[in-house]
């Protein structure tokens, strides 16, 4: 969107002989990105020394960015293709709501899991299908999922709140495996999976052609349509592990799940360095954009700050970071 | 129209050994439409191996649509495909690779965010069970650029941070990657200097020796009797002549292409028009780090000076400074005897600077909007009061102006994106004209620009000048400035080496003190002047 | 596809089934504007209303389901009194930015029944009848302070998990609750706000538990983020406490009659106040009053009591417990 | 976003056979989304005879449109421009609570009217500088003006609705003129205005140019940084006036005013035809947009659906319309 960057003109002798790495910049970006996460965490203890860098208030964050984390993971794979997805909140809901429904939960835990991962991924492939064949830009297919979704969510719930009665999914889930709860494995895991994808395998590199010029990448030979569509289904696939998260803190599930998640998700992936055209990106920026969102949020809980006062320091901050970011990048790029 | 010759003697000898007779490809009666028009109307195209076969045209012609065609990403609505007598059917991109068909496309069709190790192996990484192998990639491409003649350009680095050349040549390399019988070159010599181009064709002499059929396509004919074995011209969407020699004479090509008589490709200099009294445009001591360093000259009424220099010399940046597009660490410009205010294209535009950018499709052109908006983009102010348009003085102007400059078809609602790529650059010219400006920055005006819309820019670039106009033009066609300009300013690694009447110069001195010590020169091959017609 | 087991007869609470003005009267258009039923309580209350509805062969149901933007309940008022219902009972998301379309339905001749949130003026409705929000507060306060003082704690450190904070309710349930523990000499310790969803409610408790490392008591606005306020006291391992609910679903009274974990009490505020207004609004229409009362006109005011339910009383109110 | 249209090669024979017309592309878009509007509202008359296609109930339904009819004006211009803008709801919010203070209305409607314009001016501007002069992407820096603007109109109101007891103020803009609602007039005024600013002006142009290729707009002479800080200051603008509107209505200012108004504006917005990638669009789409939310929520009221049914078919409604819009268009570019 911010034309002028972009349309700057580019040119280049073919003298200079120092090969500039692609990822030099980036990994500029990402430290000043890492010091406003730093900057916050000091933040954070200085003003409660006595229980923010606890080891379990550390655990609770993490947990707290369990959901949203997944669920940005899969945005950035979408983002980075050069599309947007507005429906993850309610598709978090929706599979939220059809994974403890009664008949669902008689089946036990796996069915449950299975369940929450399959709404996740058709809901996904919808999107990604409407938006690849039938040619409707992503905006509006995710927007139309987005009521939708949720729609069929209370649909399902009957607007209840739906209490997990199943205590193997619930055991298991809110479990620890060696001493670090099952949530921030899945988290670490769904990342890791994600950073091979993205940067090791040939889906994930063709996913930047897609995104940087779809036209290339269809000359190239690449099957764009078929790309596209399975990038939405693993937006969709990890909102179905958002969702089976979701369920596991909450022990319910509700069509009120995953509200605003849109907007949380698309703001980790911008903060953490993704170009919203498409063809740049890196899924740390996003760990990193999602983790300095949880710490801005438990400092103000933990300080007992005002939701208004919350609500305009965040705005501050957001633009704080980013220009922080800005300038240590630039004065860096300078240096070398 | 003239015969069609099929078989031709001097193609013949060059057809390589193993395969004498056999054809490799043979399209015959490719038609295409798109919505509103007919871009190919039964075109028929007979490549033989290890052939530089040449495709001539118009801008609009259909050459690009033809080898889209040829390369599975467009499908044709009638005709036949031959493959080494074989019918078949390109459904897509994948099908004409899997062929043995590569080709670099006319618009760079490269992935800027990317590395060039990556752009090379697109859709066809090496890769195990869906692994990339990155290093297998690396090794690979540094081979290529190695057999390429540009080591330098390493495998990791970004392709959007590389010249227009660079990109080029990441284009070639990728071709060359797929092992191709057949590789399609569409104006691969658009960006690329003449030492570039002389290391393009050592590399498509040598894929020839190979048996690797190429066609190629070029506006410039002096290209063709370089390399070509055989020319097919295209005119229309039709076929007008296929098989025809490569020293066929320039008039006929450009006769069967147009249809009309065009005397001469590069200009011959008329008396000047030159008013020594008045000095519009002068530029002192000018620099910006790194790119070019006290830039001084000047540029009387009715005066053309041209810029001659490598790519990469910094002549592009120097116009976007005196344009206000780019602010100077140092230097003044002035224009009728007032400074300008460094860095603002606003107030350069306002005293009546005006710059045809380089990048026609990026930096100059509303694609989406009507060729009126376009033209008057830079004189609104002229066409309202308090801000509400004169949309019917507007529309009057523009038409006027496009008429003048015999732009077709000269509608100005159409919207500047369905032009051919002559006709775009003439709709640049006009928003210039429109605003009656002083000064005129021509950043390579006729790149991609057919022989027969080359003289008719050759002549308004002249008519301009005679009405007063002072003019800047940078070409990497030393032709073009020798023909064209009253004063020709080398320019290298951003300092002025020569600044001299165009008179002096011979085609031949300005290569030379082009080139003189720049890095890149490895074979120092200039343009033969009597090849350049 | 619900929770609900079939058949099941508790999901709603209906009035008047009993007395005199249980027997049909003249045919009422009812018509019922509320905001959206995002959550377990709003969805009770429009549930009951229609459960109540269904009761009266003679009454015409028109609801109109839910919004929070005030702009489109606006809207969906004037649509009803375009169609020209006989009485409307209108449960406004934000009362204030209501009065004024509830005036025009008074003026247009239509009696309003205005349940819970308050317009601005009395020209603006017939009747009302609502919870009492400060009253809510301070019954919850009392009995965390009778609690603490029944333990003997000097300085106890008493949380709060309050509703969506931008809601007059819940600014008056916090005062309610701060000036209830200050009665007793006691203040509200640590405090944060949810949207009254069991997600939100988990993630702000969870950070509240970081952040007091002791508590004492605990009170949770609503017992549907109340789900996630126990989720999230379970995954901390935290039972030093008690913990006073709010609204009184089933679910939390289920808990508090099996009394194994930290919840002790919920205060009541029953959606059932919107099965009340439906009855109210039928006699409205047929011009009846209350059977019970002196009055021969329906009352211009109700306010519903706030109970607490504790272990010992839960029984008598399971009938009004809602599903979260 | 959609590359492949961008990238697609334009060239052009010099004697072509048919000169497409520059707009009748566009108009072939409006005309098959004036269809589904008609059609929507057919469907209104045909299930709600009585009461739908009444004097009163097409009132309604544009005083609805009001407020979110001006926003959405506003949002065109932005995107046109080739941004987004995230706050108006928030700036809404801001706008209402401000002009409705007890120190504002004490100083009588002018000064209430004037102050809500200036609130949303001051907001827009803040994003437009950011954006152009800070170089923050649009995104990021009015999602940062989201959080905050509501913020402040919390702190500002204490979270209280305040009523307004101006009666000159509610009078006014409560009442009629000529027999029309005054909201009506006010909306179709900003439309108007806004139509020639947008097609008969410098400035319209301008925004064309700046979203079509912001770098030549910028080679044309054109200061593309104050004209993007111009058009969100615009923008900001409109939501002052859709915050009158909503006072107006409400006869208070709430910080809960403006909820999701940035997801409704932008829905109308895309749905009218304007691309979000910029440089092309039209008001008059954006109206029918508007018009078609509109029309379709009435229809859901009317009809006594529940809101879960409402929102799936809401989705279902998006994708037919966009579909439907299409097959048209090109059924007829197929004639000609
Ligand atoms: N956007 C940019 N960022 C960094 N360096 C740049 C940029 N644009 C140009 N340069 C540098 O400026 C110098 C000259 O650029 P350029 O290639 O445009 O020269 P030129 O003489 O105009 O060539 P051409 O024949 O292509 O017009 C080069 O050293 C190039 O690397
Ligand atoms: N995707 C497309 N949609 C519509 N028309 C097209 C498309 N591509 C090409 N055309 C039309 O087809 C005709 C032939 O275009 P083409 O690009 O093949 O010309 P060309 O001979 O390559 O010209 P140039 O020398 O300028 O590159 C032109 O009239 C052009 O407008
Ligand atoms: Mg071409
Ligand atoms: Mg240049």
């Amino acid at each position: 969107m911010a034309a002028p960057e972009q349309t700057a003109v580019r040119a280049e002798t073919p003298a200079p002989l120092a090969p500039t790495k692609s990822a030099s910049r980036l990994d500029l970006r990402l430290a000043g990105l890492l010091g406003v996460l730093v900057l916050l965490c000091v933040v954070g203890y200085v003003t409660r020394p006595e229980s923010f860098l606890t080891e379990a208030n550390i655990s609770t964050m993490l947990r707290l960015a369990a959901a949203i984390g997944v669920v940005s993971v899969g945005m950035t794979f979408v983002i980075i293709s050069g599309g947007i997805d507005l429906s993850v909140g309610s598709i978090v809901a929706l599979a939220s709501v059809w994974a403890t429904t009664l008949a669902t939960q008689a089946y036990g835990p796996v069915v449950m899991v299975l369940c929450a991962l399959l709404v996740g991924l058709a809901c996904g492939m919808v999107n990604g299908v409407l938006i690849s064949y039938g040619k409707i830009v992503p905006f509006i297919a995710t927007l139309a999922m987005y009521a939708s979704a949720r729609g069929l969510a209370e649909r399902i719930s009957g607007r209840r709140t739906q209490v997990v009665s199943e205590t193997g999914f619930t055991d298991f889930f809110r479990g620890d495996f060696l001493g670090v709860p099952i949530l921030i494995w899945m988290l670490a895991l769904v990342f890791a999976v994600g950073w091979v994808l993205l940067n090791r395998t040939t889906f994930g590199r063709r996913t930047f052609a897609v995104g940087g010029n779809a036209e290339a990448a269809r000359l190239a030979g690449i099957d764009v349509k078929r790309h596209t569509a399975l990038v939405y289904g693993i937006a969709g696939l990890c909102c179905g592990i958002a969702a089976i998260m979701v369920i596991a803190r909450t022990t319910s599930g509700a069509s009120t799940n995953g509200l605003f998640y849109e907007l949380d998700a698309i703001a980790a992936v911008v903060i953490g360095g993704t170009l919203l055209s498409g063809g740049r990106g890196t899924l740390i920026g996003t760990l990193i954009g999602v983790l300095i969102f949880t710490v801005l949020n438990s400092i103000f809980t933990q300080n007992n700050l005002d939701t208004d006062i919350q609500n305009i320091a965040k705005g501050v901050i957001i633009v704080a970071a980013v220009l922080l970011q800005r300038t240590t990048s630039r004065r860096n790029a300078d240096k070398t | 129209m003239r015969a069609i010759s099929l078989v031709n003697q001097a193609a013949a000898c060059e057809v390589s050994h193993q395969e004498e007779a056999d054809l490799l490809l043979a399209m015959t009666g490719i038609g295409k439409s798109f919505p509103g028009v007919r871009a190919l109307d039964g075109v028929d195209l007979v490549v033989e191996p290890g052939e530089v076969h040449c495709l001539l045209g118009q801008n609009g012609a259909g050459k690009s649509t033809l080898i889209k065609v040829l390369a599975g990403a467009h499908q044709p609505d009638e005709g036949e495909i031959r493959w080494q007598g074989e019918p078949v059917r390109l459904s897509s991109p994948v099908a004409a690779l899997r062929l043995g068909v590569a080709t670099m496309y006319q618009e760079l069709d490269l992935v800027p965010g990317v590395s060039v190790a990556e752009n090379i192996f697109l859709g066809h990484e090496p890769a195990r069970f869906g692994f990339a192998r990155k290093a297998a990639a690396r090794t690979a491409t540094a081979a290529l650029m190695r057999r390429l003649g540009h080591p330098e350009i390493h495998p990791d680095r970004e392709v959007g941070t590389l010249s227009a050349a660079g990109q080029q040549l990441v284009s070639m390399a990728r071709a060359l990657a797929h092992d191709a019988r057949l590789i399609v070159m569409d104006e691969p010599t658009a960006a690329l200097a003449s030492d570039e181009v002389d290391n393009l064709f050592r590399i498509v002499a040598e894929l020839t020796a190979d048996g690797v059929a190429i066609v190629y396509i070029s506006h410039r004919l002096e290209e063709i009797r370089r390399i070509g074995s055989r020319v097919t011209v295209i005119k229309d969407g039709r076929t007008v002549a296929t098989g025809l020699p490569a020293d066929t004479p320039t008039a006929e090509l450009v006769d069967l292409m147009s249809g009309r008589k065009v005397e001469t490709v590069f200009p011959h200099r008329d008396e000047t028009t030159v008013d020594p009294t008045t000095e519009v445009l002068r530029v002192e001591g000018l620099s910006r780090r790194g790119e070019f360093a006290d830039v001084g000259f000047t540029v009387h009424a009715g005066e053309i000076v041209g810029i001659a220099g490598l790519v990469g010399a910094g002549r592009s940046e120097i116009l976007e400074t005196i344009a206000g597009a780019r602010r100077p660490d140092k230097g003044t410009v002035t224009v009728d005897g007032k400074r300008l205010r460094p860095g603002s294209v606003g107030a350069a535009v306002r005293a009546g600077v005006g710059l045809a950018p380089e990048e026609r499709k990026s930096q100059a052109l509303l694609l989406d909007l009507p060729l009126a908006h376009n033209v008057t983009l830079a004189s609104l102010p002229a066409y309202s009061t308090a801000g509400y348009l004169d949309r019917a003085r507007e529309h009057r102007d523009a038409k006027a102006t496009l008429e003048r400059l015999e732009l077709r078809p000269a509608d100005p609602r159409r919207l500047v994106g369905t032009f051919s790529g002559g006709n775009q650059q003439k709709a640049v010219v006009a928003r210039w004209l429109v605003h009656g400006c002083r000064v005129l920055l021509l950043d390579e005006p006729t790149r991609g620009v057919d022989v027969g819309a080359r003289a008719e820019l050759y002549r308004l670039i002249r008519e301009l000048a005679a009405s007063g106009v002072a003019v800047v033009l940078v070409s990497s066609e030393v032709p073009e400035v020798l023909g064209l300009a009253d004063r020709v300013l080398v320019l290298r690694e951003g300092h002025v080496v020569a600044d001299r009447p165009a008179d002096d110069l011979t085609e031949a001195a300005v290569l030379d003190c082009v080139m003189e010590g720049h890095v890149m020169t490895g074979s120092a091959h200039a343009l033969d002047p009597e090849e350049a017609i | 596809t619900s929770n609900e087991a079939p058949g099941s007869t508790n999901t709603a609470a209906v009035a008047g089934q009993t007395g005199e003005n249980s027997a049909p009267g003249a045919p009422v258009t009812i018509g019922f504007s509320a905001p959206a039923a995002d959550h377990g309580w709003m969805a009770a209350m429009t549930k009951n209303a229609r459960a109540q509805a269904e009761q009266f062969s003679e009454v015409t149901f028109k609801a109109t389901e839910g919004t929070n933007d005030v702009n489109q309940q606006i809207a969906q008022v004037e649509t009803l009194i375009n169609e020209a219902v006989d009485v409307l009972v209108i449960l406004p998301f934000d009362g204030k930015a209501l009065t004024a379309v509830g005036k025009q339905a008074m003026d247009a001749g239509i009696p309003v029944i205005n349940v819970d949130r308050v317009f601005d003026t009395a020209l603006a409705y017939r009747t009302w009848i609502g919870g009492d929000n400060y009253r809510m507060g301070v019954n919850a306060g009392n009995y965390i302070g009778q609690q603490m003082k029944a333990k003997n704690i000097a300085n106890p450190v008493i949380g709060e998990v309050a509703g969506i904070d931008s809601l007059p309710l819940t600014q008056q349930r916090s005062k309610g609750f701060a000036d209830a523990l200050a009665g007793h000499g006691f203040k509200v310790g640590p405090r944060v706000s949810a949207q009254f969803t069991p997600e939100s409610g988990e993630q702000q408790t969870a950070n509240l538990l970081q952040g007091a490392p002791k508590l004492d008591a605990l009170w949770n606005h609503d017992d549907d983020q109340g789900i996630g306020v126990l989720a999230a006291i379970d995954s901390a391992s935290r039972s030093e406490f008690i913990m006073v609910g709010g609204a009184g679903s089933k679910n939390m009274m289920d808990l508090i009659k099996a009394d194994s974990g930290v919840v002790k009490a919920t205060v009541l505020y029953s959606p059932s106040m919107a099965s009340s207004a439906i009855a109210l609004a039928r006699l409205l229409g047929q011009s009846k009053g209350l059977g019970d009362l002196a009055e021969h006109e329906v009352p211009a005011s109700i306010t519903t009591y706030s109970a607490v339910v504790t272990k010992e009383n839960v029984d008598q109110y399971m009938d009004v417990g809602f599903d979260s």
